[in-house]
């Protein structure tokens, strides 16, 4: 059940990439398109095979693979893994759909993106620390490619860049696991193993920073984000939606599965550090997007920001921030996946993405007036506008961390409000005011290039007016994860002044 | 008027900033350069635009005449087939000077569209209006606004509507109108101003109606000229404008009430208004070049001050518009692209699907193309004023000759400004 | 078998009809019809709102004279937080739900009018379909959490609505600013009631009026908590109601257009006002909340009047006086006097309706918005005249119409709780919209003509006959309040405050009518403006140069911070992350300058031998 | 003396003006009336305007007694006396731009013949059709 999520999209990148006889870029592109729509069936057929009332991992997959190390092909399910093994499926999907057909070298390319699926949702599903690190480490190759052989202007630079901050983030996880099991005395690398590891606090927090800073650097949380602009604006608009909406999951996933999950005690001792880190992350983000001229920087930086509402809730973990920050996650994925495709649709027609030369593609005949109708509305879901997916999400972490953090939780609020203000100057100067007449001859949009914003801006809506959809899966996870932590704080500010410091 | 007068050697060059276009004027040119591309863009425009035409002028009558004072007229684009089969004066069999070889009735293209819209069923006319498959009557009534509030520019015609003859007429036909209705009689007595008001703007329907009576058959012979092959370049098409202008100058502009099939002369025939003065020029200057600013474009607040204080600075008109944001919102003269839309001959549907984007922005490519065509009718118009105020082209006389830059100079003058699409229209790449 | 009740229990329904006509508009958006026009969707979201306002009329019928009903809409249950949805039936919110969709009716059919020639009716008319849907939902509402949701969709629909003429520069920025400062009101509004959740336990705001009953005493055991959190509420309605300082989004979405501006101006900006009534409990528990919200009300009353008064644009004249009144709805609001506020909300709304509806009648014919360009349109525009003054009267207090009991029954209460200077200011505000108002009305019809108005006939019937109606609304305004059985106990006038009130009101008015027509109508001083001293004049006409202290304070602030951290962010965080953390692997700038492909040759071996070392380290540890 | 209808009638290449003058009802007010001076196009005159033009004027007898009304102007003004005018008032209404010098010149017409006296005016015959504006 589980392995052809992850092994379809592998053996289906190496049979586009070493089939004997010749594919052109639209059979290589429609071929992986079928392979990543397969595997998306198959990710519903997850969701009506899974059990809602089961807290517990689910779908258990073993084969002994190197057992004196301690590695060995184990997957499992959650609620957590479900969502990210979702939007992973959708995602690769929609990054084939929105890639161009017309490129260098298209068989690599599809090859590649396919690969990079296959591993990730291999990491979601790893219940072995040792397999997760190897999906997790495996994956940069492929993606460093992605990033400088398709990549915009600077994009060695970038790739570089990326490859070499995700290094040394998987050094500092791997340090992490190996100190653990090391410590721990575990000849086993296997997650429930790992979780039955008793140490004492301060190595506990010793090995927590390490994780967190190794996966901080992939999600990204400032400072450790200096990668991230450079990246996902060099990168292709297919690959930066895998970039940005999959593989900086890997970074909150592996937070909350690993840290969380291994490390309560020195969790529930972190946290409002963590908490206070968050709040920084999404002030930071945010006002930084605003000083942007580049769209696909601002949108970009917009990133880090809404990843830090996500460490917010894991921060707070009370059963509700935590069902907050995995549903922020699959809809941060959704929206940043839109803003990415649209951003691309519009530098693929327009020719630029700055700012002070974009102007009134709203115009309905001659501008681009869905790509501006998605784009006033994906920027709308990111700000946190109630009726679209963005705002219950971002709601569930505010509330389910406010009785913990009430500051930190404020702060994130305005984070909310400045995201507004960066959206708004995105949205007037791109999509309102008059077309340049001497510039404004721009291709058409056609329908193929809005089918993926269509089904990523149909699920924004749908999932913002009905959240249970979304939000239900993972509340069995949630519970469980919460219920491990010791409560060092008691919810217990009913009638206390919420209005108490750091 | 055949003035195919070179340049004279005794006219130094003129140094303005469109000398190319003085030039041009001067050899008896148009505004719009020469080529046959122009040629089938605006040939193919006139013909687009004087369908709806032929529907604007009908309509315009009918409510000047027919609806009248009504309070609710919400049938008002609703013609009668009496004002339908209007012959028209200056086409078929019975015309006082015929100058379209065609039919004098609704052009049969018109009835057609009237009948079944696009949407191609014959459905009652009830459902066509609602579903918005109709002419939009609107843009044509906003022109005669233009005439109306732009009162500066029709002195003669307004001095009467403002004098005691006139009011003694409407408020005959007033009275007559709202015979046995005790409550809007009472009301008249009370306000009489609010009806003379509304009978002044029914006068100007009636003005723009004879006005735009005109111009259908002239636009339509064109088309027809051209596609026989006997109208060649711009100038001819132009030189047929200026000839027409003459033919009508004398045709009377008169307002006339039909109350219980009895007519009331608002404005009598014999108080000797002209189509030239008290129709066509004023017609130019309020719509082509002044009319008021777009609501989608610019502001209207007093404080920003985007919107002159002297209706002598409006330039909003057809010359100076952005035709870009055509097809959003705020932007009246869509109105009149979709009107033409539904007419166009295939020759410019063809020529447009090769263009930007094809059929998808072809409001704009028609509304640029409009633009280039309004260049040669004004071009027209200014040629027709120096050869009645001025002289012949080929005048001999230096000083003849000057006095005609002069004035070529002073027309063009007013395209100077930023917003003027003068330029743009020399150029076969904007469209 | 429908009977009246079913219709009441399906109340719900009310919103959604517009909501469907608001989303069937998308099949009208311009990319979509390229042969026939905009106009159907107009007459399908009429359709609509009919719909809405009958069930909206026989629900009030079934629910006449019963104690309030209340349904529950489930919507989202997670961990131990329960959003259902409270909907309240009563005769008061299916009423405000009839009003405003009566209301939503005429702007519409005015829409039709004004809006003749615009090809963007598609997204104008969902739009007001959207709004209309908001509002109902609002007043059935009974969550403070859903009730911050509809806020938050009509901030959103204020931004679309005001930028509808996007190709407009300042259209632009004004559905900028106004979305800004609207969103800043919702965001402090939502972290009241994030803050309010876990000390009340509800968000429903019965509930929360039971909670606060009986927990009086917490504003006195947790005066800093009760503050900051009446302080979050108030914020929501003071941006929404747009009071100082909060105030200048309403000057700037006047850009938009005019009908939109009739629904803004009368209802919209009253749903802050409607919020905060309901909220009335949990605010009352702190005074310094209380307190505060009255200060910015009066100071926007006063304020806003003036500015009023110094307005040269027509409809700025009418937006700087909804902040006035809404400033006085504030008072109301937060001296405990709910019936009153109400009471003002709805006079205030069918008054400003009609007002803006003849002020779109005159500048829909004579182009220019400039007051000081018009004139001399008496004769001409008598039915817009009439209207006009019937707008006044309905406005101010000027006995028998509307605004002279919902007046008369704030002042009766601030008189009972003796805040004389509340009372100054309530007459001070009435004294001062006299004046601005009927100095608008003498530069439009009184004096001579000028160029601009030289030609006005009245417009078109579509434009006239909701303008004409709204009129008679307004006329029988006392009608309306004797049959909702809402005359202000002052009304009796049995009191002797009653008559010294009245009859101070009626003096304000007065004052504030003759000193305008004195100057105004008939033109006794030629330019008035001149006996200002200039200074002041222009602190005035510009709105006490706020522009320009936003600029100065928190757009400064936000521009300067976002381009110091870009800097930070450029410079020195990458600038460290690449010395630091590179160099020490390459030599100096080594990323950016050595020759690209060799420098991923070596990248890729560094990562491969990073996980291989790893590997083999780990390899000795474990066995 | 004959008077100004009189000369146009007697004097040959003024046939279409004197057709024009029947059309538009004006021969009793130049027959009896005045004094005037009349700007008096000849045959040829009429003959550089567009075909069609005058036939529509002659249809519409008010239309064409306006444009006649335009060469005419109240009182008795010989060329000497124009020296000192720029402008001369029509009977329409609007103003006729004169010019003497270097030669006589109405509008954009030239004077053919100056100071021919009638009975009730004087004419002065010009070559072209002038008109307002």
């Amino acid at each position: 059940m589980l392995s052809t999520l992850v092994w379809l999209p592998i053996i289906g990148s190496l049979l586009i990439a070493f089939v004997p006889f010749k594919l052109t870029a639209q059979q290589s592109r429609t071929f992986a398109l079928v392979i990543s729509g397969v595997v998306l069936l198959w990710t519903i057929r997850l969701f009506t095979q899974f059990d809602l009332t089961n807290d517990a991992f689910q779908m258990h997959e073993f084969m002994p693979w190197l057992p004196m190390l301690g590695l060995n092909y184990d997957l499992a399910l959650d609620g957590l893994s479900l969502m990210m093994i979702a939007l992973n499926s959708l995602l690769t999907w929609v990054a084939l759909y929105s890639s161009v057909g017309s490129m260098e070298r298209p068989r690599f390319f599809y090859a590649l993106i396919l690969f990079v699926s296959g591993g990730v949702a291999g990491a979601f599903l790893a219940q072995n620390l040792l397999l997760f690190f190897l999906l997790f480490e495996i994956e940069l190759v492929p993606l460093y490619l992605l990033v400088s052989i398709w990549g915009g202007e600077k994009r060695d630079y970038a790739a570089t860049k990326f490859l070499l901050y995700t290094a040394l983030a998987g050094v500092l996880i791997l340090t992490a696991f190996l100190g653990t099991a090391w410590l721990g005395h575990s000849t086993d690398f296997s997650y429930q193993q790992m979780l039955q590891v008793d140490l004492a606090l301060p190595t506990q927090v010793v090995l927590l920073s390490l994780l967190l800073v190794g996966f901080g650097i992939k999600i990204p949380l400032v400072p450790f984000h200096t990668w991230l602009p450079d990246t996902y604006v060099a990168a292709s608009p297919s690959v930066a939606i895998l970039l940005g909406g999959v593989l900086a999951k890997l970074g909150t996933y592996g937070i909350f599965r690993f840290g969380l999950g291994m490390f309560p005690e020195a969790w529930s001792l972190l946290s409002p550090f963590l908490a206070v880190w968050a709040a920084a992350s999404v002030l930071y983000g945010s006002v930084t997007a605003i000083a942007q001229k580049d769209i696909k920087r601002m949108v970009a930086y917009s990133s880090i920001g809404h990843m830090g509402y996500v460490m917010l809730g894991g921060a707070a973990f009370t059963e509700l921030s935590m069902v907050g920050a995995i549903s922020q996650m699959v809809s941060h994925g959704l929206i940043l996946a839109l803003l990415f495709h649209l951003v691309g649709v519009v530098e693929a027609k327009v020719g630029t993405r700055q700012l002070d030369q974009l102007n009134g593609l709203m115009n309905p005949l001659r501008g681009l007036p869905v790509v501006s109708a998605l784009l006033v509305l994906s920027g709308m879901a990111s700000a946190g506008i109630p009726g679209l997916v963005g705002f219950i999400t971002e709601f569930l972490v505010f509330q389910g961390s406010y009785s913990v953090f009430p500051v930190q939780t404020l702060l994130c609020v305005v984070g909310t409000g400045l995201t507004a203000v960066y959206f708004v100057i995105l949205i007037n100067r791109t999509c309102f005011g008059r077309l340049d007449n001497q510039k404004a001859h721009y291709g058409k949009v056609s329908l193929t290039e809005q089918v993926p914003a269509l089904v990523l801006a149909t699920l924004v809506v749908v999932l913002g007016l009905q959240p249970n959809w979304l939000v239900h899966w993972s509340a069995a996870t949630s519970r469980s994860l919460v219920a491990a932590v010791p409560m060092t704080h008691e919810v217990q500010v009913a009638i206390q002044p919420p209005f108490q410091g750091f | 008027m055949n003035d195919t007068a070179v340049l004279s050697p005794t006219l130094s060059p003129s140094t303005h900033e469109f000398s190319e276009v003085i030039h041009r004027l001067e050899a008896g040119g148009s505004m719009l350069p020469d080529t046959p591309e122009n040629l089938k863009q605006i040939i193919g425009i006139y013909k687009a635009y004087a369908v709806p035409m032929d529907f604007y002028w009908r309509d315009l009558l009918y409510i000047a005449e027919k609806v009248f004072l009504n309070p609710l007229p919400a049938f008002k684009y609703f013609i009668s087939d009496k004002y339908l089969d209007r012959p028209n004066a200056y086409a078929g069999d019975g015309a006082d000077l015929r100058i379209w070889r065609g039919e004098a009735d609704a052009h049969p293209e018109l009835r057609d569209f009237m009948a079944k819209g696009e949407f191609n069923r014959k459905l009652p006319k009830l459902f066509h209006h609602l579903w918005h498959d109709r002419v939009n009557m609107e843009f044509a009534e906003a022109c005669m606004e233009a005439m109306l509030w732009h009162e500066d520019i029709n002195p003669q015609f307004n001095a009467y509507l403002d004098g005691d003859e006139y009011k003694q007429n409407s408020d005959l036909a007033i009275r007559a109108y709202f015979k046995g209705n005790p409550l809007m009689l009472g009301l008249y007595k009370l306000f009489p101003d609010m009806f003379l008001e509304q009978v002044k703007k029914l006068s100007y329907y009636a003005n723009l109606g004879l006005f735009w009576e005109v111009m259908a058959p002239v636009f339509f012979e064109m088309s027809d000229l051209y596609d026989e092959g006997k109208m060649t370049t711009v100038p001819e098409a132009m030189d047929f404008l200026v000839n027409g202008i003459f033919a009508v100058a004398g045709r009377p502009i008169f307002h006339h009430a039909y109350i219980d099939g009895k007519c009331y002369e608002i404005i009598p025939k014999s108080q000797g208004f002209t189509w030239l003065y008290e129709a066509a020029l004023p017609y130019v200057e309020a719509v082509f070049y002044r009319t008021a600013p777009f609501r989608g474009t610019k502001s209207y607040n007093a404080q920003a001050g985007q919107v002159p204080s002297d209706q002598k600075d409006f330039h909003y008109g057809i010359l100076y518009a952005d035709v870009f944001p055509v097809g959003s919102a705020g932007i009246p003269p869509t109105l009149l692209m979709q009107d033409m839309l539904h007419f166009l001959p295939d020759y410019l549907i063809e020529d447009y699907q090769q263009h930007g984007r094809g059929e998808d922005d072809i409001l704009i490519q028609l509304g640029i193309t409009f633009q280039r065509s309004m260049y040669n009718v004004t071009s027209a118009v200014i040629q027709a004023l120096r050869a009645a105020l001025l002289y012949p082209l080929d005048d001999p006389n230096p000083d003849h000759l000057k006095a005609n830059r002069q004035f070529f100079e002073q027309q063009i003058d007013r395209f100077k400004r930023p917003e003027a699409r003068l330029r743009d229209v020399q150029d076969q790449s904007y469209r | 078998m429908i009977t009246a009740n079913t219709l009441a229990h399906t109340s719900w329904l009310i919103p959604c009809y517009p909501l469907l006509g608001a989303a069937l508009s998308f099949f009208w958006s311009p990319a979509l019809i390229r042969l026939s026009g905009p106009r159907p969707v107009g007459y399908l979201n009429l359709l609509t709102t009919v719909f809405a306002l009958i069930h909206s009329a026989v629900a009030l019928v079934a629910v006449w004279g019963q104690p309030a009903q209340f349904l529950q809409i489930p919507w989202l249950q997670i961990a131990d937080l329960n959003l259902t949805l409270p909907l309240e039936l009563s005769a008061l919110t299916l009423g405000a739900s009839l009003a405003i969709t009566i209301l939503n009716l005429l702007v519409q059919i005015y829409t039709v009018g004004y809006l003749e020639m615009d090809w963007g009716w598609g997204r104008m008319f969902s739009l007001l379909a959207l709004f209309e849907a908001g509002m109902t939902a609002l007043v059935l509402c009974d969550s403070l959490f859903f009730s911050y949701i509809l806020l938050e969709i009509l901030t959103l629909g204020t931004y679309l609505i005001v930028g509808f003429w996007f190709n407009q520069s300042l259209v632009v920025t004004g559905a900028r600013d106004a979305f800004l400062t609207k969103r800043v009101g919702d965001l402090i509004l939502l972290m009241g009631v994030l803050a309010l959740y876990p000390l009340a336990g509800t968000w429903n705001f019965s509930e929360l009026t039971q909670w606060a009953q009986t927990h009086a005493e917490i504003g006195q055991l947790q005066p800093l908590t009760m503050a900051l959190i009446g302080t979050a509420l108030v914020a929501g309605p003071v941006s929404k109601c747009a009071q100082f300082p909060l105030h200048l989004w309403l000057d700037e979405a006047m850009e938009g257009p005019l009908p939109t501006t009739i629904l803004r101006n009368s209802v919209v900006v009253a749903t802050g006002a409607w919020v905060l009534v309901k909220l009335q409990p949990v605010v009352a528990l702190s005074p310094f909340a209380t307190g505060l919200a009255i200060v910015i009300g009066s100071m926007t009353a006063l304020g806003g009047t003036l500015i009023a008064a110094a307005q040269i644009d027509a409809k700025r004249v009418l937006s700087y006086l909804a902040s006035a009144y809404m400033g006085l709805i504030l008072v109301a609001v937060c001296t405990g006097q709910v019936t009153a506020a109400l009471l003002l909300v709805l006079t205030y709304a069918v008054a400003t309706g009609l007002l803006l509806m003849s002020t779109g009648s005159i500048i829909v014919k004579v182009i220019t918005q400039d007051l000081t360009q018009m004139g001399g349109l008496w004769s001409r525009r008598p039915i817009t005249g009439l209207s006009f003054l019937v707008g006044i009267a309905g406005l101010i207090a000027l006995p028998p119409f509307g605004g002279f009991w919902s007046m008369m029954a704030v002042m009766e209460g601030l008189w009972q709780q003796q805040q004389w200077a509340l009372i100054a200011v309530v007459l001070a505000a009435n004294a001062g919209a006299s004046f601005a108002i009927m100095r608008m009305f003498g530069l439009i019809f009184a004096g001579d003509r000028q160029t601009m108005t030289t030609r006005s006939p009245e417009p078109l019937w579509l434009i006239v006959l909701p303008m004409a109606i709204m009129a008679g609304f307004t006329l029988h305004m006392p009608l309306i309040i004797r049959e909702l059985s809402l005359y202000p106990a002052a009304a009796q006038l049995s009191l002797s405050s009653s008559w010294v009130l009245g009859w101070a009101l009626v003096f304000s008015s007065m004052a504030g009518l003759a000193t305008a027509s004195f100057f105004y109508v008939f033109r006794r001083v030629q330019k008035p403006a001149k006996l200002l001293p200039p200074a002041l004049n222009q602190l005035l006409a510009y709105d006490f140069y706020t522009p320009k202290v936003y600029q100065m304070t928190v757009i400064g602030a936000v521009g300067s911070l976002s381009q110091i951290t870009d800097w930070l962010d450029r410079y020195v965080v990458d600038g460290l992350v690449n010395f630091v953390g590179i160099s020490s692997l390459f030599s100096g700038e080594a990323l950016k300058y050595v020759n690209a492909g060799r420098l991923q040759l070596y990248a890729l071996t560094i990562a491969f031998f990073v996980a291989a070392i790893s590997l083999y380290l780990s390899w000795s540890y474990l066995t | 003396m004959p008077s100004i209808v009189d000369i146009a009638v007697q004097n040959d290449g003024f046939s279409t003006l004197v057709a024009a003058v029947q059309a538009a009802g004006l021969v009793e007010v130049l027959a009896t009336g005045g004094p005037f001076t009349v700007f008096a196009p000849n045959d040829d005159a009429f003959a550089k305007l567009p075909p069609g033009t005058v036939q529509t004027l002659v249809d519409n007898p008010p239309q064409l007694a306006r444009i006649l009304k335009f060469h005419v102007v109240s009182g008795i003004w010989h060329k000497d006396d124009m020296a000192q005018q720029a402008t001369l008032t029509s009977l329409e209404g609007s103003p006729i731009p004169i010019r003497t010098e270097p030669i006589f010149e109405v509008k954009n017409s030239t004077v053919l013949a100056a100071d021919i006296i009638a009975s009730n005016g004087i004419i002065h015959v010009i070559d072209n059709v002038i008109l307002m504006g």
